[in-house]
């Protein structure tokens, strides 16, 4: 099972990541800012499958992915 | 627990100043975690331009020079040369390459200076807001083409990549693109022979990189990344257009 | 006579025309005026801010050190120029994307949904609108008449939406007024 | 009728009706509001506008226009100015007219984008190579470069030389309101008859050329430039005054800096110091023999050069005042510009000093 | 009595300040019949570069211009755009060309300027007494690559024609020589072609000339031909690179 | 041992002795025997020789080479210096050492190839954006540059700024007899920490920089560089007095010219007038104190400025001055060199103008 | 029947005109030099076939071409 | 002591070593000395020339506008340079290819058919050597001894050539000792 981690004050939700995600489980949150004023990427489910494509495709590398 | 992606040793702490969804920030990963992998660490100098990267010399944990606008492949030929065991990169946007500093490029690479370009098309001046680049695509709309890139009057875009492959010079010329996981690791490969190549002293690399500019081009970052696929690489086909390792 | 106004927020959010639409009731009013935006490199990350100076007479330096009036549309503007309001001065907050409580002894703090209230109106650009009706309905500076001459001016070209502009700055200036 | 204009977009106006039709430039901050101006304006005044791969071969355009009969300028702000000191040189030394504004910006190097005055040597002395000058404007308010824009190619025509318009990020970037001119009749303009339009063979053709290689007549060049710059000096000096008939300190600033030196004697006249402000408009010629005879006021105490520089313009003030009266310095860098407050109280320790 | 071969109008009187048998002077009679043949005089403006052909202001008879070193295609772009219907051309040297002005060339050229440039290469810096250019052949003595030009060192030459072919601007792009009569009728074809293109508002016309420097090269005007011939055309292969008449 | 050497060749083996490893250049007459000494010098010393591809490009090549560590020069003459004028303003700025020589010709444009000083304003004012200034010398004889070149690059890398020998083609293709100091010792010159070697990683990672972008940041820059040049003025300064301790009349004249003016002062001498010359081998700092002191001598009547310029450097010896005493000016420009006998006429004629 | 006509005072003497002649009728004087001081060329025999080689090979425009 | 010289020639004639050998020769004898080449443009075409000044104190100017002495090697330089011999000076032709006459009064005029001789000593090369000769000759400026060693150190690469070049020294020097 992997599962990502995504800095919040790092991210500045320009939904990259949300639109690479192969299953569909990230989203930009409506309603979390961070201290920069963006609304942040989310996790919406624990389906993550490892494949790195949203750490890769993530410019500010706010993503770190993990193998459990 | 197995880490499968984390940020590169290569960049530094410091946010990137990049707009969301630029890709400057993808291209600047690739570069950290290529000096990484070939083990470059404590023996890199690297050359930010003018442009939106002008900041690069705060995210790469190198030592880095900070130069002139369109002058880095000037400024790599210096250090190169007085420092020909280090590994020297010069990161140039469109503008900075292949307007005002097309010179430099072009001389550099007929040098065959053993040396590292990386080229980021992004087909506009993104730092001074959004005015016509070299590689603006014909039609195309921006501050300086308020009618569209028309090439009766504002000519015709430069394929540097296909320009620079003519001369005898350059070792490696390739145009990759970061629109897509699966043109991100091409890209990284290319950029990881490049860094081979000055390692191996088989001199002058260049890797252009089709990339986005959102908030010029005034569309999502994700909309930006279709461009890129969509239209940029009609204009500007991805490929490798010299390899010295391979003979041609 | 003379007021220093700072606008601030996201690029996209209508803070310069904001500032702009001042500058036009201003001019329309036959008062010395000058807007002045930041400019440069700071723009990536898509922050964005002007500056207004105001006056009968002749403008100095149309940049303004402390100001009489501060409009902020998102958190970072809150941070960085919320200092720069004068004792007895005005801070006009869009609690829509800034929901914090903030308040500081000295100072009228408008805080106001612009968002909310702009969607009300037909769109969510709008929300600069509510920001300036907020300001004149505070500080009363411009007369109502002035500001629908110059919207009707201002957005000549797109007549359709100028309703729904009115309507934004009429919202706005009713909660103004009420501080 | 007055109207609400960016800077930029103003002086870009003011220059088409003032007879612009060929616009030669490079992006750079802060001044890319001209030619993006330029790039619609120009297609609908039948002119030309044209981005060119560097602001090298944005001056040599204008070189070469400007050669061939056409009124033509170019724009850019510090580092691309530097870039232009050859081409300007050689405009120089082939007597050819045009315009060229410089938004300057804090250097030196990449430095910075915001208002600065520290190109005024490369401005007045002349960056580039050789013994030339140009006519050098350094306008206060939007509504006064307009107003020294509108005719600048008028004085560029008739003296052959360019004309400079020395201005800031914040002339540039603020929106003032402002009165344009009339669009001048291009038909109207005086026929160039030196102009390499193409029409010349034999004895009639004409060469535009900054090579003398033979050192009598380089000489003669040189000392035709130069007479040039005395009718410049006769002609053309300009400069504002307030308040300086019974000043006993007075303020000498150009630019957007004067603007805040004036609302700076205003305050210090408030508090009973009798100060002045000498605002010279043209930084070359500089004025130079009225700042001599101002020198001779008994009542005057001293001279403050304000600027956002390290100290240029005051060199030129020393010059004129040639040790008749002391000449302080006040300067910000790097960006920063001075509040009227500021001033005031620089002027107030320097009294207490004394 | 007939005349087969005299003086064309088109050049003055004034002799022609090149040393002996420097075939700069070839090309000027090229040119100067050219304009005369196509009828173009009296609607000329040429240009002249910083070179040992810096005077030819006081060769051609027309209007010209001189311009400081490299920028001709900068100065015959803001001619030719304030005066479409005149004919613009610009005399450049390789150092001029291909060296400082390399970046003015290939921007003319990918802008499509309709003006014609003639590049007279001689592999060397003649006026300032022989230095390498840009176009020095790999091995060539000169008073800067006193042991040869050495690639590793010194660089590649560059071949300005073939690098600017792979642009979209240009519509005729050749390289001629004048070693011997057949090849410099053959170069006067090229040379009214990029006349005749501009007239046509085809666009831009680039004509290299593959010629001498006798004084530089340390031989007599003869060998200097031969050298041409001989060893230059190997490097530096003549014909036609682009022709937008014949659809390439 | 003295040896008989063209100035450009001896300048170019006095770097080579005083440590320069890395010359890049474009060739312009007059001076093209530099890089063509260096072509084959720096290989036999294991340094690095390149011809640019232009001006533009050596300088750059210059900064990357000097932000490594290495002493970089380059050299040109006036168009070429000021195509180089951006690189100068970003080596400034970003606190870099190198030396550049100027070997001047007459301007402006591409004007001619003989001895000219016109490009005074563009060394000592800064012919770049900003406030910045070099370290510049006017040698008047090969051996004087052989020795200032010599030291140039110590003094570069004590200060970090460029080090410019302004010399003339006079200077550049005369031959004289000089004497060449050994070789110094290229592992003896102090390390440079602030160099990017490659080696920094993390919080030791090097940067050089001339972007200030917070506007407190870049004044800081500013004030940090005229530091320098505070230190410049105090430990560097230098001049050469010939007979002016009890000189009626001061000639004033760096480079060249001066040798003339030596020559010139020896026939006034003869013929009884007491005329002296005060030659500023350090033109920026110029010699500003001590030509104030001696300002105060009674018996002095005036200066009297001898340059190949329409008059430059009398503006900075007219600041130094103050006003104490009248300074006047004679200048020959386009290449022609005045004999002593007419800077004797010239003085004559002054003396019996007044 | 054609003739060249060579104006010495033109001529710089540098011999190209004599290696492209076909028929080798030119030649470069070792006794006359013109005001330049250049050994000019000179015609040595009356075989002129007016070809023009000579004539289109002069880099200072010297010779003119007649057919009579 | 102060002694002006100036040579002109075609490039190629070897105008420029004739004055360097002039001033090795004054730097021997512990002299001052300047050597200054005519550079530039002029060079198109193939002229040469250079300016020597010797002097017992430091030179000022090394231009030479009046001459003590004009070595001419080519008509041109006869025409441009002959007018700056000074009154008493020395002019000196090389007659083998300046074969016109020229008489001026005031000047020792010093005809030498320099190129024959100089093949008589093995190589036309050596027609400046004939020409330093004669000046040495007519003016005994420097010892025979001085000039031994200089051709000696200059030519030492070259030791086959050193005879022929000392006697096409001698030839002009008996010329030049009759004048
Ligand atoms: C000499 C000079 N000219 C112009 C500029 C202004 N300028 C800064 S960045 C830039 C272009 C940036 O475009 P590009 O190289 O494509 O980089 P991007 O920002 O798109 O990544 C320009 C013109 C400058 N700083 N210096
Ligand atoms: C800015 C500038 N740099 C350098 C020079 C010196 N310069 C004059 S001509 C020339 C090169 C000439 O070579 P090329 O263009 O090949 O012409 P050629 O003389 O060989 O015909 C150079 C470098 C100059 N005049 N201006
Ligand atoms: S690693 Fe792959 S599956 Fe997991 S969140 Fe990222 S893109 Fe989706
Ligand atoms: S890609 Fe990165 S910056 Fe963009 S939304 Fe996802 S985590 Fe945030
Ligand atoms: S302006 Fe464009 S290129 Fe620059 S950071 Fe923003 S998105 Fe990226
Ligand atoms: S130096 Fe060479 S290119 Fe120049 S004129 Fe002489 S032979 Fe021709
Ligand atoms: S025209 Fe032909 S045949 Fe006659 S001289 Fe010339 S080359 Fe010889
Ligand atoms: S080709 Fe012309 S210049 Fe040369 S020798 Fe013949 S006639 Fe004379
Ligand atoms: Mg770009
Ligand atoms: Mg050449």
């Amino acid at each position: 099972m992997a599962r990502i981690i995504i800095d919040p004050e790092v991210c500045k939700g320009c939904g990259i990541c949300v639109s690479v995600c192969p299953i569909k489980i990230l989203k930009i949150s409506n309603i979390v800012t961070n201290k920069a004023g963006y609304f942040v990427a989310e996790v919406v489910e624990d389906k993550c499958i490892g494949c790195c494509s949203c750490a890769i495709m993530c410019p500010d590398s706010a993503i770190s992915v993990l193998k459990q | 627990m197995e880490i499968l992606y984390k940020k590169s040793r290569m960049l530094t702490d410091t946010p990137l100043s990049y707009c969301p969804g630029c890709t400057h920030g993808i291209v600047h990963k690739l570069l950290a975690e290529t000096l990484e992998e070939i083990g470059a660490e404590g023996n890199v100098i690297g050359i930010a331009p003018v442009g939106c990267s002008v900041f690069a010399y705060k995210f790469f944990n190198c030592d880095m020079q900070q130069v002139a606008h369109g002058r880095a492949p000037a400024c790599a030929t210096g250090i190169k040369r007085c420092n020909p065991d280090k590994i020297v990169f010069a990161y140039q946007g469109d503008g900075d390459i292949a307007s005002i500093g097309i010179a430099e490029i072009i001389h550099a690479a007929a040098r065959g200076e053993n040396i590292t370009v990386i080229f980021i098309n992004n087909a506009i001046y993104g730092m001074t807001g959004g005015q016509m680049a070299p590689t603006t695509l014909v039609g195309q709309k921006t501050t300086t083409t308020p009618y569209g890139r028309v090439v009766g009057i504002n000519g015709n875009p430069i394929r540097l990549c296909e320009m620079i492959a003519t001369l005898d010079g350059p070792c490696f010329v390739s145009r990759v693109s970061v629109s897509d996981p699966v043109n991100v690791r091409k890209a990284k490969k290319a950029i990881k022979k490049g860094f081979e190549n000055q390692i191996n002293k088989k001199g002058f690399s260049l890797i252009e990189v089709l990339s986005t500019c959102p908030t010029n081009w005034h569309m999502n970052p994700v909309q930006s990344l279709d461009y890129v696929k969509n239209e940029m690489t009609k204009i500007f086909p991805l490929g490798v257009f010299k390899d010295c390792q391979e003979g041609n | 006579m003379e007021q220093k106004i700072i606008i601030a927020g996201f690029g996209g959010q209508g803070v310069l025309s904001l500032g702009q639409l001042i500058a036009y009731a201003s001019i329309e009013e036959h008062k010395e005026v000058t807007w002045l935006p930041c400019y440069g490199p700071e723009m990536r990350g898509g922050t964005s801010n002007c500056s207004i100076v105001i006056s009968d007479k002749i403008i100095a330096s149309p940049i303004v050190d402390w100001a009489d009036c501060v409009i902020v549309m998102n958190r970072p503007s809150l941070e960085k120029f919320s200092p720069k309001v004068k004792a007895g001065g005005i801070l006009i907050i869009n609690s829509s994307l800034i929901p914090d409580s903030y308040e500081k002894a000295n100072l009228c703090v408008i805080k106001i949904k612009a968002n909310e209230f702009a969607e009300e109106t037909g769109s969510v650009k709008n929300a600069n609108l509510v920001l300036l009706g907020a300001y004149v309905g505070k500080s009363g500076i411009f007369s109502l008449e002035t500001i629908s001459t110059v919207i009707n001016e201002k957005f000549s070209g797109k007549p359709k939406l100028i309703p729904g502009i009115k309507e934004a700055f009429r919202i706005g200036y009713e909660i103004g007024q009420k501080y | 009728m007055k109207q609400l204009m960016k800077g930029n977009e103003a002086i870009a106006e003011a220059a088409v009706r003032g007879g612009c039709r060929a616009f030669f430039g490079y992006p750079i901050t802060p001044q890319n509001e001209i030619p993006e101006y330029m790039s619609f304006r120009m297609s609908e005044v039948g002119g030309v506008f044209l981005q060119a791969e560097s602001e090298i071969a944005a001056i040599n355009m204008v070189y070469g226009a400007a050669g061939s009969g056409a009124r033509a300028m170019t724009s850019s702000s510090s580092p691309g100015i530097s870039l232009k000191q050859e081409g300007i040189s050689y405009i120089c030394g082939a007597d050819l007219p045009c315009v060229i504004v410089n938004m300057v910006r804090g250097g030196p190097g990449l430095g910075g984008i915001l208002p600065a005055q520290s190109d005024y040597f490369q401005a007045v002395k002349g960056g580039g190579h050789g013994d030339y000058h140009m006519l050098v404007y350094g306008p206060s308010t939007v509504q006064e470069a307009v107003n020294i824009m509108y005719d600048a190619f008028d004085k560029a025509d008739k003296y052959r030389l360019p004309v400079m318009l020395l201005g800031d990020g914040m002339l540039g970037q603020i929106m003032e309101a402002v009165e344009l001119p009339e669009m001048k009749d291009v038909n109207s303009f005086p026929k160039k008859k030196w102009a390499t339009d193409g029409s010349g063979i034999g004895a009639d053709r004409r060469v535009i050329n900054s090579l003398f290689i033979d050192p009598d007549s380089l000489e003669k060049q040189n000392h035709s430039l130069f007479s040039k710059y005395e009718l410049l000096k006769r002609n053309e000096t300009q400069y504002e005054e307030y308040m300086t008939e019974d000043a006993e300190y007075i303020l000498v600033a150009y630019g957007t800096v004067a603007r805040v030196c004036r609302s700076a004697v205003d305050i210090l006249r408030e508090r009973g110091i009798k100060a002045g402000l000498f605002r010279p408009v043209t930084l070359f010629p500089y004025p130079t023999n009225r700042l001599y005879q101002i020198a001779d006021k008994e009542e005057l105490k001293y001279f403050l050069s304000v600027e956002l520089s390290m100290g240029q313009m005051v060199e030129d003030l020393k010059l004129a005042v040639n040790g008749k009266k002391k000449v302080k310095f006040f300067g910000k860098v790097g960006g920063n510009v001075m509040s009227p407050e500021e001033i005031v109280d620089n002027l107030v320790s320097k009294i207490e000093e004394n």
